[in-house]
C-alpha cells in the first residue's frame, strides 16, 4: 500500500473537501487541518525503516516518483512533529474572534511538503515546489491589503525561483537523460572537469531558486515582510519549516555536487563555489543580525534572526566536510524547534494583547508566565547557551569551521552569533520584562492549548540539549546512507575537531548554577514596582514634542546609537530598493514600449516594416 | 501593344499618386473612381473580361458609390473640411 | 506636427524603396528552382479545366474540344464560370457569406440617418429613373443568365440590379425596407445550401454538379450551373441592396 | 514582356497604396490607399496568369490540346472572389468610420485614443 | 466520408436561417446558433474513433485535389474542430448580456466559428483565404458591436492591419501558383524545388495573417483596441477560437505544407527559426503589457498574446515533445480563457467596473467565480496541476533539448512566466481582499455549470494527461511525417472516397 501517496493525496483531498465545503465552519476546518498534521505524523512514523519504498506514476512522457530516502524521510519525520504542534497550537488560536480562512490551503501545503521531500524525481518536485507557492502565497496575503503587499513580494521571488528551478532541471536533464534526482546529480558530478561551464549554469540556476527560498544572500528581504504580514500562528511554520526548503534543496543538490569527483579550482581545499557561498552565508548572517538589532516590530526582528541562523546553515553547508552537513542539519532542526517555540509564543502574546509593536509592550510576563518561559527557553537556544540545544548545534558549526582552517569566515559568523544576543535580548525585554503597562493588566494567560504546546516545545530543547543524540543518531544515519561517511558522537557527547564535549555534563552544571542563583533571588530583599511611564522627563510635557507616552518609552529606541552607527551603510547596500526599482523600470519601460508601438498611427507602419524585414532576412539567409 | 499598356500603367500609377495627394477627400474619391475604371480597362487589356465587368460594376461603381454616400452623411452630420 | 509629417512621409518613402528593392532582389534571383511565372499554362492546373478533362487528367495528347458536342464533364464555355460555380464551388459559397457578413455587420452598425435639408428631386429625374432602372435590370438579368456563355455571371449581374435599385433612391427617397432583403438573401442562400446538399447526396460530394451538362456552348448547355450562378445573382444582389438601403435610406 | 509590365503597373498601384496607408491621417483617405492597394493585388494576380497572345478563356470555336491558346482562367476567378471581398471590408470600414467620427467628432487618426 | 462536410453545413444552415428567423421570434438567432453548434460538436464525437483509426480526405463538387478543393478530416484537425465549437457553445451559454443582442449579432458570430472551423480544415490555400477574410469580417463587425464607445476605433485599427496582411497573402498565394501551377496544400508539400529565396517569401507572405491572428510580436498592436472594444463573449472566441485556428493554419502550413520533402526546402526550417525568436519576444511583449495593464479585458488580451508566444516558439521548434506540448496548450489556453473571460464578464456586468483593481473584495460576494478565476489563471500560467503545466514542460523540454536559439525561446517563455505568475496572482487576490464593497448577490443560473465544467477541462489533463493521449500522439504522429500521412491520403485517395 503505496504510503507517501495516500498520505499526499489525503493532504490534498481534505484541503479541498474543507475549501470548498466548509467555508461557514471555521472551527471544523482547523479541526480537519490538526487531523491531517496528526495522520501525516503517522505517516512518517509508519515510514521509518522502509528505505526501498519507491512508488511511481506514468504521466505522459514523465514518471512522478516518491522514494522514501533516509535523508527525505528525516526532514520529513522533523517537519510533520513542529508542524502537528503548531496545529494543535493553531486549534486554540483561532477561536471566535481570530479565526482565518487559511486552514484548508495550510492543509494543502502539508501534502506539497510531503511532496518535496518524498520526490525522487525533478518534475514531483517541481509540482510540489509550485504548489507550495501557491498556497503559501494566499495564505501569506490572507485578504489583507497590507499583507498583500508583502505576499506579492515573497510572491515574486518564489516565481522567479521556480523558473530558474524549470531550467536548472531541463539543462540536466538534456545534459544527464535521467530524470531522477540523485542518478541525475551522480551524472552531472562525472561530467566535472569537461562541461564546467554547463555545471556552473546549472549551480547558479538552482542557488537561485534555493537561496531564494531560504532568504540567503540578495533574497534576505522578504521573511521580514512575509513573517511579520503572514497569520501570526503560520509565522511559526513559514519561519521554522518553510524557510528550510531552501536548505533542502541545497543539501539534495549542490552540497553532493561539489563532494563527488571535483576538479574545479579550490580555496584553501573548499571549491571556489562553496567558498563563494560560505561568504555569502557570513554576510547574511551578519545583515540579518544587524537589520535584526533595528526592528521595532517583534515579528520582522524574529524574522532577521531567522535570515541569520539561514546564513549560519549555508555557512556550514559550504564547508564541505561531513562534520559541516551533520552541523547544519542539526542547526536546521534546532533552529525549526526553537524559533517555532518563539514565534508560538508571541503568537500568543498577539492573541492575547493584539499588539505587536514592542514598545507597546511590556512586562507581559507577569501576565502570561508560559509564554514568559518559552520565550525565554527559546532565546537562550537561539543565542547558543549551553543548556539548550542550540548551543551544541552552533558549537558544532564553529567546529566545522575550526577543522577546515577558515578563520576568515569563522570572524563574521562570531560577530552574528554575538550579535544574537542584542536582538534577543531586546525582544525578551521590550515584550515580557519591565513594567506591564496599564492597558494589559487584566489580560488572562495564554489560554490552556496553548500552553500545552509552548510547554512540550521547551522540554524537547531541554531533553535535546541534554541528549543531542535524539536529533544526531538519525542525522548521521542519513547522512551516512547519503555521503558513506560519518561523525562520532556518541548519545550525549560530540567530539568535534579540536575538542569534544558531553553536553549532559554542561546542562547538569548550567541547570545547578541556575538553582543557586533562584535561591539568591528568593532569600533577596524586597523590591518596589516602578511604572513604565513614570520615567523622569526633567519637568518637561511630552506633548508639546509631540511625541506620546510611549514613544520615549525605554524600548522605543532601545539601540539607538548602534542604529545611527549602522543605519547608512544598510540604506546605501540594501538589495531590497535595488530589486523595487527593477520592477519599477520594467514596469515603466513596458507601459512606454507599449505607448510607443501604439503611437504609430494605426500601428499599419509597423506591420509593413516588418513584412519588409522578414523578407530580406529570409532572402539573405 | 506594349505602349498602350506602358501608357496605362503609367497613367494608373499617377492616378493613385493623384489620389493620394489630393488636398479635399471628394476630389481623392473622384480620381480614385477614375483610377478603378483604368483598371478595369486594364483587365480588358489582359483579356480578362469576367474580371473588368465585375470590377467596372462592383470596383468602380459601387466602391466611389459607398465612399461618396459616407461623406455625405459625415457632412450631415456636421463633418466638414475646412476644419 | 509639422516636422513629424514630413519624417514620417520620408520613413514611408525609404519603406516603400526598400520593400520594392526587397522584392526585385528575390524576383532577379539567380539560384537554382522554380520561380514566379515558371509554370508554362501546360503544367498549371487550368490546363485541365480548358481542356475539361479534370475528372481523368491522364488524357491521350491530341484532345480535341468541340463545341456543340455533348458529354463533357462541365458544360460551361466560359471557363471561368466552370471554376467558379462547378471546380472550386467552395470558394464561391465563401465568397458569398463574405457578403452575408459584409451585409449583417453594415445593418448591425449602422445608425439611422437624419437628413435635415429636405430637396424634391426634378421631373426630368423622376420620369428618366424608371426607364434606366428597366434597363439595367434587364442588363443584369441578361448578364447572370449567360454566365456559362458570355463573360459576367452572378457577381456582376447581381451588382448591376443592385444599382438598379441604388437609382430610385436618388429620385423618390423610398422607405427603406429591410425585411424583404433579408428574406430574399436567406432563401437564395438557402437554395445554394441545398443545391450542394443535393450533389451531396446524389453524386455523393457537396455542391457536385448532379444536372446534365447539355452542348457545349449552347443556351441551356451547363443548367447545374446556371442555377446556381442565378441563387448567387439573386443572393448579391440583394445584399449590395441592403447594404445600400443601409447607407442611404431613410428609416 | 508584357506580363512583366502588367505585374509592374499592378505592384506600382500596390506600393502606392502602402505610401497612402502609412503617410495620411484621414481615415477615408487611408481606405482608399487600402483599396488602391487591393486594385493593384487583382492587376498582379491576373498578370500572373496573362500570356502573350493568348485569347480570353471562352470556348467560341473547337481547339485541340496544340492549337489551343487561352489566357489562364483560374486567376480570373480568384479575382472576382477577391473584389467581392475588397467591397465587403471597404462597406464595413465606412460604416466603423462613421461611428467613429459620432464619437470622435474627428475622423484624423491621431494614436492618442484607444 | 463526404458527408464530413456536416460539420462546416450544420453552422451553415444555421446561417442562412436565421434573417428569416428573427424576423418571427427575437431569440431564434441565439437558439439557432447554439443548435449547430451542438450538432457540430456531436458530430465530430461520433466521426472523431474512426479518423482516430485513419485521416480521410473529404472532396467538394466531385473533382479529385490537384483540380478541386479538398478538406482534410484527420485527429488533429477534427480534434480542434470540435475545441472550437465546444469553445463557442460554452461562450454562447455563459454570455450573461445575450438579452439586447440582434439576429445579426449571432448570424455574424456563427460565421465567425463556422470559418474558423473552416480555416482548419481546408486543404487549399485560397480557401484558406476566403474563410481566413470570412473570419476577419465577422470579428470586424463583432468588435464595433461591442457595448463600449472605443470599439469602432479599435475595429478599424485591426481592419486596416488585417487587410494588409491578407493582400500579402493573396500576392503569396499567386506567386506560389505562378510557379507550381498548382493550389493544393497536398500536391504542393511534394513539388519540385523552388528557389529558395523565392520559397521564403512566399511562405512568409503566406504565414503573415496568422501571425498577426495569434498576435505575434511585430504585428500585436491592434490587440489594446480590439479587446477593449469587444465584449466578454467575444473578446473569449478571439483569443479561444480565432487563436486556436491561427495556431493550427500555421502548424499545417509550417510543417505540412513548407516540410523539407517539399519544394520550399530550407525555407520552412528558416521559418521555424524566425517564429522561435518572434514568438520569444511576443511573450515578453505580451506578458510585459499585461503586467502594467489596468484594464481587464486588455490584460487578458495581451496575456493570450503571451500564451501564442509560447505556441509559436512550440511550432518552431516542431520536435515530437514540443508539438504535443503545443496541442495541450491550444486546449488549456482555450479552456482557461473562456473561463477567465466568462468571470470578467460577470464581475463587470455586476461591478460596472472596467479595470480589475476596481473590484476589489468581489470575491467575496461571489466566492465561485473568484475561486474558478484564480483556478483559471494558474491554468494558464502553469501551476502543476493543470494541463498548462504539461503543455510548458513539453515546449521546455525540447527548447532545452535543441539548445542554441532555443535557449533563448525558452528563456524568454520562463521569463513572461514569472510575469504571468505576478500579475495573474495579484488579480485572482484583489478578489478575495476584504473592502467595502456592497453589491447583493444575484444568482446567474447559466454561470456555475459551464465554468465548472471548463475548471474540470482544465483540470482532467492535468491529472491524468493520458486521457488526451491518444489525440496527442495522433496528430503529433500526423504533423511529423506529412509525406506518408497527409499527402498520401489525400493524392491517393483520388476520387470521392
Amino acid at each position: 500500500m503505496n504510503l507517501i501517496s495516500t498520505g499526499i493525496l489525503t493532504c490534498f483531498t481534505a484541503g479541498l473537501f474543507s475549501l470548498i465545503f466548509l467555508q461557514r465552519v471555521k472551527k471544523l476546518q482547523w479541526i480537519i487541518f490538526f487531523i491531517t498534521a496528526l495522520f501525516m505524523a503517522a505517516v512518517a512514523y509508519r515510514l521509518y525503516g522502509s528505505w526501498q519504498l519507491t512508488e511511481s506514476y506514468q504521466t505522459g512522457i514523465f514518471l512522478l516518483t516518491f522514494h522514501n530516502g533516509y535523508f527525505g524521510w528525516i526532514f520529513f519525520g522533523m517537519t510533520s512533529i513542529v508542524t502537528l504542534l503548531i496545529a494543535l497550537f493553531s486549534l486554540s488560536y483561532n477561536d471566535k474572534k481570530h479565526a482565518t480562512a487559511i486552514a484548508p490551503l495550510w492543509t494543502m501545503l502539508l501534502g506539497a511538503n510531503a511532496g518535496i521531500f518524498f520526490a525522487a524525481d525533478w518534475i514531483t518536485f517541481i509540482i510540489a515546489w509550485e504548489i507550495m507557492g501557491w498556497t503559501s502565497f494566499f495564505i501569506i496575503a490572507h485578504g489583507k491589503p497590507k499583507s498583500f503587499k508583502a505576499g506579492i513580494y515573497y510572491y515574486s521571488l518564489s516565481m522567479i525561483g521556480a523558473v530558474t528551478l524549470l531550467a536548472a532541471v531541463f539543462i540536466l536533464y538534456t545534459a544527464t537523460g535521467t530524470m531522477n534526482i540523485s542518478d541525475s546529480i551522480k551524472a552531472l558530478s562525472g561530467l566535472w572537469g569537461n562541461r564546467d561551464g554547463m555545471i556552473y549554469t546549472v549551480v547558479t540556476l538552482f542557488a537561485v531558486t534555493f537561496f531564494a527560498k531560504a532568504a540567503i544572500g540578495p533574497f534576505y528581504m522578504w521573511p521580514a515582510k512575509a513573517h511579520a504580514e503572514a497569520p501570526d500562528d503560520f509565522s511559526s511554520f513559514l519561519s521554522g519549516i518553510m524557510i528550510k526548503y531552501g536548505i533542502f534543496g541545497l543539501l539534495i543538490t549542490i552540497v553532493p555536487l561539489f563532494r563527488m569527483n571535483y576538479s574545479g579550482p579550490v580555496v584553501w581545499n573548499i571549491p571556489l563555489a562553496l567558498y563563494l557561498m560560505g561568504w555569502i552565508g557570513a554576510l547574511t548572517a551578519v545583515s540579518g543580525t544587524l537589520l535584526a538589532v533595528r526592528e521595532n516590530d517583534m515579528k520582522r526582528l524574529m524574522a532577521f534572526s531567522t535570515v541569520s541562523n539561514i546564513g549560519f546553515i549555508t555557512l556550514a553547508l559550504s564547508v564541505n566536510t561531513v562534520f559541516g552537513i551533520v552541523a547544519a542539519v542539526y542547526h536546521t532542526f534546532n533552529h525549526m524547534v526553537f524559533k517555532g517555540t518563539i514565534f508560538l509564543s508571541m503568537a500568543s502574546v498577539k492573541f492575547r494583547t493584539g499588539e505587536r509593536d514592542m514598545h507597546k509592550l511590556g512586562g507581559i510576563g507577569y501576565r502570561m508566565p508560559i509564554a514568559f518561559f518559552a520565550f525565554l527557553i527559546g532565546i537562550i537556544s537561539a543565542a547558543g547557551i549551553p543548556p539548550m540545544a542550540g548551543f551544541s548545534s552552533k558549537w558544532m558549526i564553529f567546529q566545522s569551521l575550526f577543522g577546515e582552517k577558515l578563520l576568515f569566515l569563522a570572524i563574521p559568523a562570531f560577530l552574528a552569533s554575538t550579535g544574537a544576543f542584542l536582538y534577543l535580548y531586546r525582544g525578551l525585554h521590550s515584550i515580557y520584562l519591565g513594567q506591564l503597562s496599564p492597558r494589559f493588566s487584566s489580560i488572562k494567560p495564554a489560554p490552556p492549548l496553548q500552553s500545552i504546546t509552548m510547554i512540550l516545545m521547551m522540554l524537547s530543547i531541554f531533553v535535546v540539549g541534554a541528549f543531542p543524540g535524539i536529533f544526531l543518531t538519525p542525522i548521521r544515519g542519513a547522512i551516512a546512507a547519503f555521503t558513506g561517511e560519518t561523525i562520532s558522537a556518541g548519545f550525549t557527547t560530540i567530539s568535534g575537531v579540536t575538542a569534544n564535549v558531553n553536553l549532559f555534563m554542561v546542562s547538569l552544571t548550567f541547570i545547578g548554577s541556575f538553582l543557586l542563583v533562584l535561591f539568591l533571588y528568593v532569600v533577596g530583599k524586597k523590591r518596589r514596582h516602578v511604572e513604565p511611564l513614570d520615567s523622569y522627563m526633567s519637568g518637561e510635557y511630552p506633548e508639546d514634542w509631540n511625541m506620546i507616552p510611549e514613544q520615549y518609552h525605554y524600548a522605543f529606541r532601545f539601540y539607538e546609537p548602534f542604529e545611527k552607527m549602522i543605519n547608512p551603510t544598510l540604506e546605501r547596500y540594501s538589495f531590497e530598493n535595488w530589486f523595487e526599482n527593477f520592477i519599477y523600470n520594467t514596469k515603466r519601460f513596458s507601459t512606454s514600449l507599449g505607448r510607443w508601438l501604439y503611437r504609430q498611427q494605426l500601428g499599419a507602419f509597423i506591420v509593413i516594416t516588418a513584412l519588409t524585414l522578414i523578407i530580406l532576412t529570409g532572402v539573405v539567409w | 501593344m506594349i505602349y498602350w499598356i506602358a501608357a496605362v500603367g503609367i497613367f494608373l500609377f499617377l492616378g493613385g499618386i493623384t489620389v493620394i495627394f489630393q488636398k479635399s477627400i471628394k476630389n481623392a474619391v473622384i480620381t480614385f473612381g477614375i483610377v478603378s475604371i483604368t483598371s478595369s480597362l486594364m483587365f480588358a487589356m489582359m483579356k480578362a473580361y469576367d474580371v473588368a465587368i465585375t470590377e467596372a460594376s462592383i470596383g468602380a461603381v459601387l466602391t466611389t458609390a459607398l465612399f461618396f454616400w459616407t461623406i455625405k452623411r459625415l457632412e450631415e452630420e456636421g463633418y466638414n473640411e475646412k476644419k | 506636427m509639422r516636422r513629424n509629417e514630413s519624417l514620417i512621409h520620408i520613413a514611408a518613402f525609404l519603406l516603400v524603396i526598400g520593400l520594392s528593392a526587397v522584392l526585385y532582389a528575390v524576383f532577379t534571383d539567380t539560384r537554382p528552382g522554380l520561380k514566379a511565372l515558371d509554370a508554362s499554362l501546360k503544367e498549371r492546373v487550368s490546363y485541365h479545366y480548358l481542356l475539361k478533362t479534370a475528372g481523368n487528367p491522364a488524357q491521350p495528347a491530341e484532345r480535341k474540344v468541340t463545341v456543340g458536342k455533348s458529354g463533357y464533364e462541365d458544360g460551361s464555355a466560359n471557363i471561368v464560370t466552370a471554376i467558379v460555380v462547378d471546380y472550386r464551388a467552395l470558394d464561391t459559397l465563401g465568397e458569398v457569406l463574405v457578403l452575408f457578413a459584409a451585409s449583417a455587420g453594415v445593418g448591425l452598425l449602422m445608425s439611422k440617418r437624419k437628413r435635415k435639408i429636405e430637396t424634391e428631386a426634378s421631373p426630368i429625374v423622376t420620369t428618366a429613373v424608371p426607364m434606366i432602372m428597366l434597363f439595367a435590370v434587364v442588363v443584369g438579368l441578361y448578364i447572370i443568365f449567360h454566365g456559362h456563355l458570355s463573360p459576367g455571371g452572378g457577381f456582376p449581374g447581381g451588382a448591376i440590379i443592385a444599382s438598379a435599385y441604388m437609382i430610385q433612391f436618388l429620385a423618390f427617397r423610398k422607405k427603406f425596407s429591410g425585411n424583404l432583403f433579408k428574406i430574399l438573401e436567406s432563401l437564395a442562400g438557402l437554395g445554394i445550401l441545398g443545391m450542394g446538399l443535393a450533389g451531396l447526396y446524389t453524386e455523393g460530394s457537396f455542391l457536385a454538379n448532379f444536372l446534365p451538362t447539355g452542348e457545349l456552348g449552347a443556351v441551356f448547355s451547363a443548367a447545374g450551373i446556371m442555377i446556381l450562378y442565378a441563387l448567387i445573382g439573386i443572393k448579391v444582389a440583394s445584399e449590395l441592396s441592403s447594404i445600400i438601403g443601409h447607407f442611404i435610406g431613410e428609416k | 514582356m508584357e506580363t512583366i509590365l502588367f505585374a509592374l503597373s499592378g505592384l506600382s498601384l500596390v506600393m502606392v497604396g502602402i505610401f497612402g496607408i502609412l503617410t495620411k491621417k484621414n481615415i477615408i483617405k487611408i481606405l482608399l490607399g487600402l483599396n488602391l492597394m487591393e486594385t493593384g493585388i487583382n492587376l498582379f494576380v491576373v498578370a500572373m496568369g496573362f500570356f502573350k497572345g493568348g485569347k480570353t478563356p471562352i470556348i467560341t470555336e473547337s481547339f485541340t490540346a496544340s492549337t489551343m491558346h487561352f489566357v489562364d482562367p483560374l486567376p480570373h476567378a480568384l479575382v472576382l472572389t477577391s473584389i467581392v471581398i475588397g467591397l465587403g471590408t471597404t462597406a464595413l470600414a465606412l460604416t466603423l468610420t462613421l461611428n467613429y467620427f459620432r464619437e470622435h467628432k474627428h475622423i484624423e487618426f491621431r494614436g492618442d485614443n484607444a | 466520408m463526404n458527408n464530413a462536410l456536416l460539420l462546416l453545413a450544420f453552422p451553415l444552415t444555421a446561417v442562412f436561417l436565421i434573417p428569416v428567423g428573427t424576423v418571427f421570434y427575437k431569440g431564434f438567432g441565439r437558439f439557432l446558433s447554439m443548435l449547430s453548434y451542438l450538432a457540430g460538436i456531436v458530430y465530430g464525437i461520433y466521426l472523431f474513433p474512426s479518423i482516430l483509426a485513419g485521416s480521410k480526405t473529404v472532396i467538394v463538387g466531385n473533382w479529385a485535389p490537384p483540380f478541386g478543393i479538398n478538406l482534410f478530416i484527420s485527429p488533429f484537425s477534427l480534434g480542434l474542430v470540435i475545441l472550437i465549437f465546444s469553445a463557442a457553445f460554452i461562450i454562447m451559454v455563459t454570455d450573461l448580456q445575450n438579452k439586447g443582442k440582434s439576429g445579426q449579432y449571432y448570424l455574424l458570430y456563427t460565421l465567425f466559428v463556422m470559418a474558423s472551423a473552416g480555416m482548419v480544415l481546408t486543404g487549399d490555400i485560397f480557401n484558406l483565404f476566403v474563410f481566413l477574410e470570412i473570419g476577419g469580417i465577422a470579428s470586424f463587425a463583432l468588435i464595433a458591436a461591442g457595448a463600449s464607445p472605443m470599439g469602432s476605433a479599435g475595429s478599424l485599427r485591426y481592419l486596416i492591419q488585417a487587410q494588409i496582411t491578407s493582400l500579402s497573402m493573396l500576392a503569396g498565394i499567386i506567386l506560389i501558383y505562378s510557379a507550381s501551377g498548382v493550389l493544393n496544400i497536398a500536391v504542393l508539400a511534394q513539388f519540385k524545388t523552388f528557389n529558395p529565396a523565392f520559397a521564403f517569401l512566399a511562405l512568409a507572405l503566406l504565414l503573415f495573417p496568422f501571425m498577426l491572428e495569434s498576435k505575434l510580436f511585430p504585428l500585436h498592436t491592434w490587440v489594446g483596441g480590439a479587446y477593449l472594444g469587444a465584449d466578454h463573449p467575444f473578446a473569449a472566441s478571439m483569443s479561444g477560437i480565432a487563436a486556436t485556428a491561427a495556431g493550427a493554419v500555421m502548424l499545417r502550413i509550417v510543417l505540412t505544407l513548407a516540410n523539407p520533402q517539399s519544394g520550399f526546402g530550407t525555407a520552412g526550417k528558416s521559418i521555424q527559426t524566425m517564429l522561435i525568436i518572434l514568438g520569444g519576444i511576443t511573450v515578453l511583449i505580451g506578458e510585459g503589457a499585461a503586467f502594467t495593464e489596468k484594464n481587464f479585458k486588455k490584460t487578458l488580451g495581451y496575456s493570450s498574446a503571451g500564451q501564442m508566444g509560447i505556441i509559436a516558439v512550440g511550432i518552431g521548434l516542431a520536435t515530437k515533445d514540443a508539438l504535443a506540448g503545443v496541442l495541450f496548450l491550444i486546449l488549456n489556453h482555450t479552456a482557461a480563457k473562456i473561463l477567465l473571460f466568462s468571470v470578467a464578464g460577470l464581475f463587470s456586468k455586476v461591478s460596472g467596473k472596467e479595470k480589475w483593481a476596481d473590484m476589489k473584495g468581489i470575491g467575496r460576494i461571489y466566492p465561485l467565480p473568484a475561486a474558478l478565476f484564480a483556478a483559471g489563471a494558474m491554468a494558464l500560467f502553469g501551476i502543476p496541476m493543470f494541463s498548462g503545466f504539461w503543455g510548458k514542460l513539453y515546449v521546455l523540454k525540447s527548447a532545452f533539448a535543441l539548445g542554441g536559439l532555443a535557449y533563448a525561446g525558452a528563456g524568454a517563455i520562463l521569463l513572461g512566466t514569472i510575469f504571468e505568475g505576478i500579475y495573474f496572482m495579484k488579480i485572482s487576490h484583489t478578489f478575495f481582499e476584504k473592502s467595502d464593497i456592497s453589491l447583493e448577490r444575484k444568482h446567474y443560473p447559466f454561470f456555475g455549470i459551464p465554468a465548472l465544467f471548463l475548471a474540470a477541462v482544465l483540470l482532467a489533463p492535468g491529472l491524468f494527461p493520458s486521457i488526451l493521449g491518444p489525440w496527442v500522439q495522433a496528430s503529433v504522429k500526423e504533423l511529423l511525417n506529412p509525406i506518408s500521412g497527409y499527402v498520401h491520403i489525400i493524392l491517393t485517395s483520388g476520387g470521392a472516397m
